[in-house]
C-alpha cells in the first residue's frame, strides 16, 4: 500500500506554517558561525538552502552548492539531546527554614518542540536515549516532559557525509519509523519536491492541511534510488561482527596505551555524541547560605571527577577513561539496552580535536586481537 | 552573628593586580560578599587593616624574591585557608618567562645598581613553598568563579570548580569548534575550563590562560598543531606564556624549542 | 519510595538521633517525612540519597531493621564535605533524602541455607539489616556466621550488639581488627583469617560480602577454598554516584549500573571484573 | 601423654594434612604437649627461637613493645594455626612476645633436634619448608593487607 505523498518544495513552509499553528516551537537546521546548527526557526526559508557541509575527521566546512535543495548537507555539530537532555538544568531550588527547609521542583513551561530535518541516525539516537531515560525502573522526568510532546519531520538522507556510517549500525540513511512525517527532497528534471511518508496518526493529520498530491510510483522509486546511492557512498565503516566479544575480550589489550597517547581527554566526542547521557549534579548556595539549588549538567566520562569517590578514583588514566567510553559505547550498551550506543553519525569523528576515528580504532583493535 | 563574620584577607606578591580587580570588579556581588564578611585587609580596596590569624587568605601573585618567601609563609601561618588565584600565584604568571633565563643578565640591563636588586632566580607558584588550599586558576581568574570559592568556602561546601578542558566549556555553551570548523589553531582541549571559553566564543583559538587540565596531552595536541601547518616556533610560544610555567606546558615548550 | 514523585527531587527526612559509633562515624536515625500516611519501605541492601542542605549528597546503605517502619537508621563514616557536614546536624535537624534505591542482599533466598556474612569496617552497616532479618525467622535459616573485621577495636561499629547477636545458639561471630592494645583479648590480623576458624559446609552456604574491593577479592578466595558456589555468594560494590537510579551513568562497573542493578550483586555477574583495573 | 595419644591429636591439625606416615613419625619424635593459661607469655623477643607450635586450642598473641605507643598486638594466632617459623631460619630468634590471651593448649616440637632431621633427610626437610613457606606467604599476604589499612576510607 502506498501512503507517500508528493509535497512540492515551494509548500514546504505550509508544513512549518501548520506546525506553528498547532503551538509547537519549530527546530530546524540553519547556518549560524560557519556551520549548521539547530535552532528555533520561524519559516523554511531558514533553511540553509543550497549549502552542503564537508566532514572528515577532526575538519568540518560548509559549501556553497547551486541546487537551492534544503537538506543537502549532513548532521550538525549539535545533535537534538540539547533539547531533550538540556546541557544545564535546575532541578530543584531549596530555602532554609529554621532547622528544616523547602525543596521547591522546578515548574518552568515545557515548549512542545516540532524538530525538522531529523536524520535517520538520529531518529535512532533518541530512541536509544528513550530507552536510557526509562530505564524500566525509573524515568527521568527533564527528558520525559520533553520528549512526549516532541514531533518529528525526519529527513532520508540523499547524500553521504564524510564521516558517516550509518550503514553499518543500521541506523540509516533511511527512517524506518520513529518519526511523525518523514521527507526524502528529490530535484530533478520533473522539478523539485519531497516524498513525505506520515508515520504516525500526527503526521498523517497534519499532512490533511498541507497541499500535496498521492506520490507517482516513479517518484517513489526516483527517491528510494536517492537513498540508495546514499548506502552505497558511505563516508567510512565499522565492522560490528562479534563486536561485543571483541571489546570485551581486549580488556588488557596493548591498544589502549596506542589510543592513550593520541586521545586529549577534552570529551569532546561525548559531547557531541547524541546517544551519550552522562550528567553530574552541582550544589550551589547563595552567599548566606540560606537558599541553595542543584544543577544538572552534561557530564563525560572523559573527565577525572567522573568515577571519582573519596579516597580514589576507579579510572584515573587517560586508557581506562578512552576504554570505558569505546567498551561502553560499542558493547557493554548493549548488555544495557539491547542496543549498540553507536548510530554511525561520525560525529565524534568530525569533532574530534585531534581526529580520533572510531571506525579506525575498531579496526586497530581487531589488529591486536 | 554580626560579630563572628568570617575575616577575609587578601595578599598581593608580583602581579598585575589583574585578578584582585575582578573581585572588585564583581559589583553587585561584592556588595553581598562584603556582608557576609569581614574585609580584614585588603589594599586595593580598603585602608583597613584588622591583624590576623583570617578565616581566609586570598593571595595573587608569585614569589620572586626572598621577602617574597618569608611573607608567604607569614601569611600562612595567619590564614587558616589559603586561596591562591591567578596564574602568578598558580603557576608563575608572565613574569616566570624569565625563568629561562639568566636573572643576572636582566638585572644588569635593567636596574642602574643592581647590586641593590635582591631577588629569586626564578618566579615561582605560591604552593612552591607553602600548603595551598584552594588554587584558582586564570590570567586573569573569572570574578564568578572566585565568588564562587569564596562563597563555597563560607558554606563548607565544594567550589564548583571543574579541571576538565575548555571544550566542554564551548560544548556546554553552544559554540561550535573553531578548530575543526575553522582550522583555528586552539589550546583548549588542553586547558583548564573556567573562563567561559571567552576566546573561542569569539572565535579566537584558546590561549591557556587557565593553564593545564586536569590530565593534559600536550603532545598530542602540538603533533596535531604541526600537521595543521604550525611551526615547531609557534607550537612553542603558544605553551609559553601566562602558564609557561606550569609543569605540562613548560614541558611541552621545552621540548619544541629548538 | 514514596511514589509518583520525582526520584530526583529529596523527600524532608528528621533527624531523631545521632549516635556516635566510633571516633569517625556516626548513626543518624532519621524519620522521612512520607507524607499521606505511607511507610517508608526497604530491602536489606539499599540505599538512600542523602542530601545535606546546600552542600550536596551522599549515597548512604540503610542500616536499620527493615520491620521498624517508622524510623531509618544510617551509619556513616565522616569522610568527606558531605558526610562531615551530616555529622555536624542535631537532633530536629532536617536533611533531604531520596531513596531506597538498587538491589538488596538475598535475605529470601538464603533460607534454609547457612549462611556467611562477611563484614570490613563500615561495610557491616549495610548488612546490619540482614542480620537483624535472620534473626526474626531464626528457624528459617541454618548456621550464620558473621566475620567482621575492622582497622582496630576502636573501630568495630555496633560492638554491644556483636556481643548480643554472638549469645544466639548457632550464630558464630567472629570479630578481627587489624592491630590492638594489650587490652584487646580478641584476633589480631585481616578478616580473611578468620575462615581458619569456622567450618563452613560450602555447597550449603550463601554468603554475603561487603567491605572494599580488596577484601572482597580475599575474600573470594577463602570461599572458593570452602567450595561456595560462585552463584551463592554475593558482593556490595561501591562507585561514584549521582542520581542513584541508572541515569547518570556515573557508577558504571561493566555493563553494570552499580546503583540500580547493584549495590548488591550475584558474584557471577561481577567476577570477570574485580581483576581488572578502571573497570 | 603416650605417643599414640599424642600422634592421634597431631593429626587433627591441619599443618599435617597429607603427610607422609614416615614424615609423621620423625615429627613426633620431636613433639611435647603443652598448655599456657591466660597472660602467661610463651616467647619473648630476642630469645632462641628453638621450638614452634601447633596451636589447638585457645589464642596467641604476638605483640611489639612499640615505645610510647605501649605494646601493639599485630597478629593473633588460634586453633588450627602455627605459631612461630624463627626456629627455622638462621638466627634462630623471636621477633616478637608471644602473649597468651586466651588458655591455650598445643603441640611443641624441639627446633633443634627438627633441624639435625631435616639436614640428613633432606625429603622431610623440603616437606618442612613447603608447609612453613605457606604459614610465611599467609603471613605476608595478612600483613600486606593490613599495611593497605583496607577498613580505612
Amino acid at each position: 500500500m502506498n501512503n507517500s505523498l508528493k509535497l512540492e518544495s515551494h509548500h514546504l513552509n505550509t508544513l512549518f506554517n501548520s506546525l506553528k499553528r498547532d503551538n509547537y516551537t519549530l527546530i530546524a537546521p540553519i547556518i549560524s558561525n560557519g556551520s549548521i546548527i539547530y535552532e528555533q526557526v520561524n519559516s523554511a526559508e531558514e533553511l540553509p538552502r543550497g549549502w552542503t557541509d564537508e566532514q572528515e575527521a577532526a575538519t568540518y566546512r560548509l559549501k556553497k552548492q547551486n541546487d537551492n535543495a534544503y537538506f543537502s548537507y549532513n548532521v550538525s555539530p549539535y545533535s537534538w539531546k540539547k533539547f531533550l537532555f538540556p546541557p544545564h538544568i535546575r532541578l530543584f531550588t531549596v530555602e532554609s527554614k529554621g532547622k528544616s527547609f523547602k525543596i521547591n521542583s522546578s515548574d518552568a513551561p515545557i515548549p512542545a518542540y516540532a524538530f525538522i530535518g531529523v536524520r535517520p541516525c538520529e531518529l535512532n539516537a533518541i530512541k536509544i536515549q528513550d530507552k536510557v531515560f526509562n530505564n524500566g525502573q525509573y524515568t527521568d522526568t527533564v527528558y520525559k516532559t520533553r520528549r512526549e510532546k516532541v514531533f518529528i519531520v525526519a529527513v532520508n538522507c540523499t547524500q553521504a557525509g564524510g564521516t558517516c556510517f550509518c550503514v553499518s549500525m543500521n541506523t540509516g540513511p533511511k527512517a524506518k519509523g520513529g518519526f511523525d512525517i518523514a521527507l526524502t527532497e528529490v530535484i530533478n528534471e520533473d522539478g523539485h519536491f519531497f516524498i513525505a511518508d506520515p508515520g504516525s496518526e500526527k503526521g498523517t493529520k497534519l499532512m490533511e492541511d498541507i497541499p500535496c498530491s498521492t506520490a507517482r510510483q516513479s517518484e517513489i522509486e526516483t527517491a528510494e534510488r536517492l537513498v540508495q546511492t546514499t548506502a552505497q557512498n558511505m563516508g567510512r565503516s565499522l565492522d560490528t561482527n562479534d563486536i561485543k566479544k571483541l571489546l570485551f575480550a581486549s580488556l588488557d589489550s596493548p591498544y589502549w596505551n596506542d589510543v592513550a597517547s593520541r586521545c586529549l581527554t577534552c570529551a569532546n566526542c561525548t559531547l557531541v555524541c547524541p546517544t551519550c547521557f552522562c550528567s553530574t549534579v552541582e550544589d550551589i548556595t547563595d552567599i548566606s547560605g540560606e537558599h541553595a539549588e542543584r544543577w544538572r549538567r552534561w557530564d563525560s566520562c572523559f573527565t577525572m571527577d567522573f568515577a571519582r569517590v573519596f579516597g580514589g578514583n576507579f579510572r584515573p588514566s587517560s586508557k581506562g577513561r578512552y576504554r570505558q567510553w569505546l567498551t561502553h559505547k560499542l558493547a557493554s550498551w548493549i548488555d544495557q539496552f539491547g542496543t549498540s550506543g553507536c548510530v554511525g553519525c561520525g560525529r565524534c569523528i568530525t569533532w574530534c580535536p585531534v581526529g580520533i576515528d572510531i571506525t579506525e580504532e575498531v579496526k586497530r583493535l581487531k589488529n591486536e586481537y | 552573628m554580626a560579630n563572628k563574620k568570617p575575616k577575609v584577607a587578601v595578599f598581593k606578591f608580583a602581579s598585575c593586580d589583574g585578578c584582585q580587580l575582578s573581585l572588585l570588579d564583581a559589583e553587585d556581588e561584592l556588595l553581598a560578599v562584603a556582608d557576609a564578611v569581614d574585609i580584614a585587609y585588603f589594599p586595593e580596596a580598603s585602608r583597613k587593616m584588622l591583624k590576623g590569624p583570617y578565616d581566609i587568605g586570598v593571595v595573587e601573585g608569585s614569589i620572586t624574591t626572598p621577602h617574597d618567601v618569608g611573607l608567604i609563609r607569614e601569611i600562612r601561618r595567619m590564614s587558616r585557608t589559603l586561596i591562591i588565584i591567578g596564574a602568578c600565584a598558580t603557576a608563575g604568571g608572565i613574569q616566570a618567562l624569565r625563568n629561562w633565563k639568566d636573572i643576572k643578565e636582566f638585572t644588569n640591563i635593567v636596574y642602574a645598581t643592581p647590586e641593590y636588586i635582591s631577588t629569586l632566580d626564578r618566579s615561582m607558584p605560591i604552593a612552591s613553598f607553602v600548603h595551598v588550599d584552594f588554587e584558582l586558576r586564570g590570567c586573569p581568574i573569572n570574578k564568578y568563579q572566585l565568588l564562587e570559592v569564596i562563597n563555597a568556602f563560607l558554606n563548607q561546601r565544594k567550589p564548583n570548580i571543574s579541571a576538565y578542558s575548555v571544550c566542554v566549556e564551548c560544548k556546554l555553551k553552544g559554540n561550535i569548534c573553531i578548530a575543526v570548523a575553522n582550522g583555528i589553531p586552539c589550546l583548549g582541549p588542553v586547558t583548564h575550563a573556567g573562563c567561559g571559553a571567552i576566546c573561542p566564543s569569539y572565535k579566537r583559538g584558546c590561549y591557556g590562560c587557565f593553564g593545564p587540565m586536569e590530565s593534559p596531552n600536550t603532545s598530542a595536541l602540538s603533533k596535531h598543531l604541526f600537521e595543521m601547518g604550525q611551526t615547531g616556533y609557534d607550537i612553542m610560544l603558544a605553551f609559553r606564556s601566562f602558564n609557561a610555567y606550569a609543569l605540562e606546558f613548560r614541558k611541552e615548550s621545552d621540548a619544541y624549542e629548538k | 519510595m514514596v511514589h509518583n514523585i520525582d526520584p530526583m527531587i529529596p523527600i524532608p527526612a528528621h533527624i531523631r538521633r545521632v549516635n556516635w559509633e566510633t571516633e569517625d562515624t556516626f548513626t543518624l536515625l532519621l524519620e522521612p517525612e512520607c507524607g499521606n500516611n505511607n511507610k517508608f519501605q526497604f530491602l536489606p541492601g539499599q540505599f538512600n540519597m542523602l542530601y545535606a542542605f546546600g552542600i550536596g549528597e551522599s549515597a548512604i546503605s540503610i542500616s536499620s531493621d527493615p520491620f521498624k517502619k517508622n524510623t531509618i537508621s544510617h551509619t556513616i563514616h565522616r569522610l568527606g564535605i558531605v558526610t562531615n557536614s551530616l555529622s555536624q546536624l542535631k537532633h530536629g535537624d532536617t536533611i533531604g533524602l531520596r531513596g531506597p534505591f538498587g538491589s538488596g542482599w538475598p535475605v529470601e533466598n538464603a533460607k534454609g541455607m547457612d549462611v556467611c556474612i562477611v563484614a570490613g569496617g563500615i561495610g557491616l552497616a549495610p548488612l546490619r539489616p540482614v542480620i537483624y532479618s535472620i534473626l526474626r525467622s531464626r528457624k528459617k535459616y541454618r548456621k550464620i556466621f558473621l566475620l567482621y573485621g575492622a582497622r582496630s577495636p576502636l573501630d568495630l561499629l555496633y560492638r554491644a550488639e556483636l556481643e548480643q547477636w554472638g549469645k544466639f545458639p548457632d550464630i558464630h561471630v567472629l570479630i578481627t581488627a587489624d592491630h590492638g592494645d594489650s587490652s584487646w583479648k580478641g584476633n589480631v590480623g585481616v578478616v580473611t583469617k578468620l575462615f581458619s576458624y569456622i567450618k563452613l559446609d560450602g555447597f550449603r552456604t550463601t554468603a554475603m560480602i561487603c567491605g572494599p574491593e580488596i577484601m572482597m577479592k580475599f575474600t573470594l578466595q577463602e570461599l572458593q577454598q570452602y567450595g561456595v558456589p560462585p552463584n551463592q555468594i554475593f558482593i556490595s560494590m561501591e562507585r561514584n554516584m549521582k542520581c542513584g537510579i541508572g541515569l547518570c551513568g556515573h557508577c558504571q562497573c561493566g555493563p553494570k549500573f552499580v546503583c540500580k542493578d547493584g549495590p548488591v550483586f550475584p558474584l557471577p555477574q561481577v567476577s570477570h571484573l574485580l581483576d581488572k583495573k578502571e573497570i | 601423654m603416650a605417643i599414640k595419644d599424642l600422634s592421634e591429636i597431631l593429626q587433627t591439625h591441619p599443618f599435617v594434612n597429607d603427610l607422609t606416615e614416615q614424615h609423621l613419625q620423625t615429627l613426633i619424635s620431636c613433639v611435647t604437649n603443652v598448655r599456657f593459661s591466660e597472660g602467661t607469655y610463651i616467647f619473648h623477643e630476642g630469645e632462641e627461637a628453638d621450638k614452634f607450635y601447633l596451636i589447638r586450642a585457645g589464642r596467641v598473641a604476638l605483640e611489639i613493645h612499640a615505645g610510647k605507643k605501649g605494646i601493639i598486638r599485630v597478629q593473633t594466632i588460634g586453633p588450627g594455626e602455627v605459631l612461630g617459623w624463627s626456629w627455622l631460619i638462621s638466627p634462630y630468634r623471636w621477633h616478637y612476645d608471644a602473649c597468651v590471651v586466651e588458655d591455650v593448649r598445643a603441640l611443641t616440637f624441639d627446633g633443634k633436634c627438627l633441624r639435625t632431621k631435616c639436614e640428613t633427610d633432606h625429603n622431610f626437610g623440603y616437606e618442612m619448608l613447603k608447609r612453613f613457606s605457606q604459614v610465611l606467604e599467609q603471613n605476608l599476604k595478612a600483613t600486606r593487607m593490613q599495611l593497605l589499612d583496607i577498613y580505612g576510607s
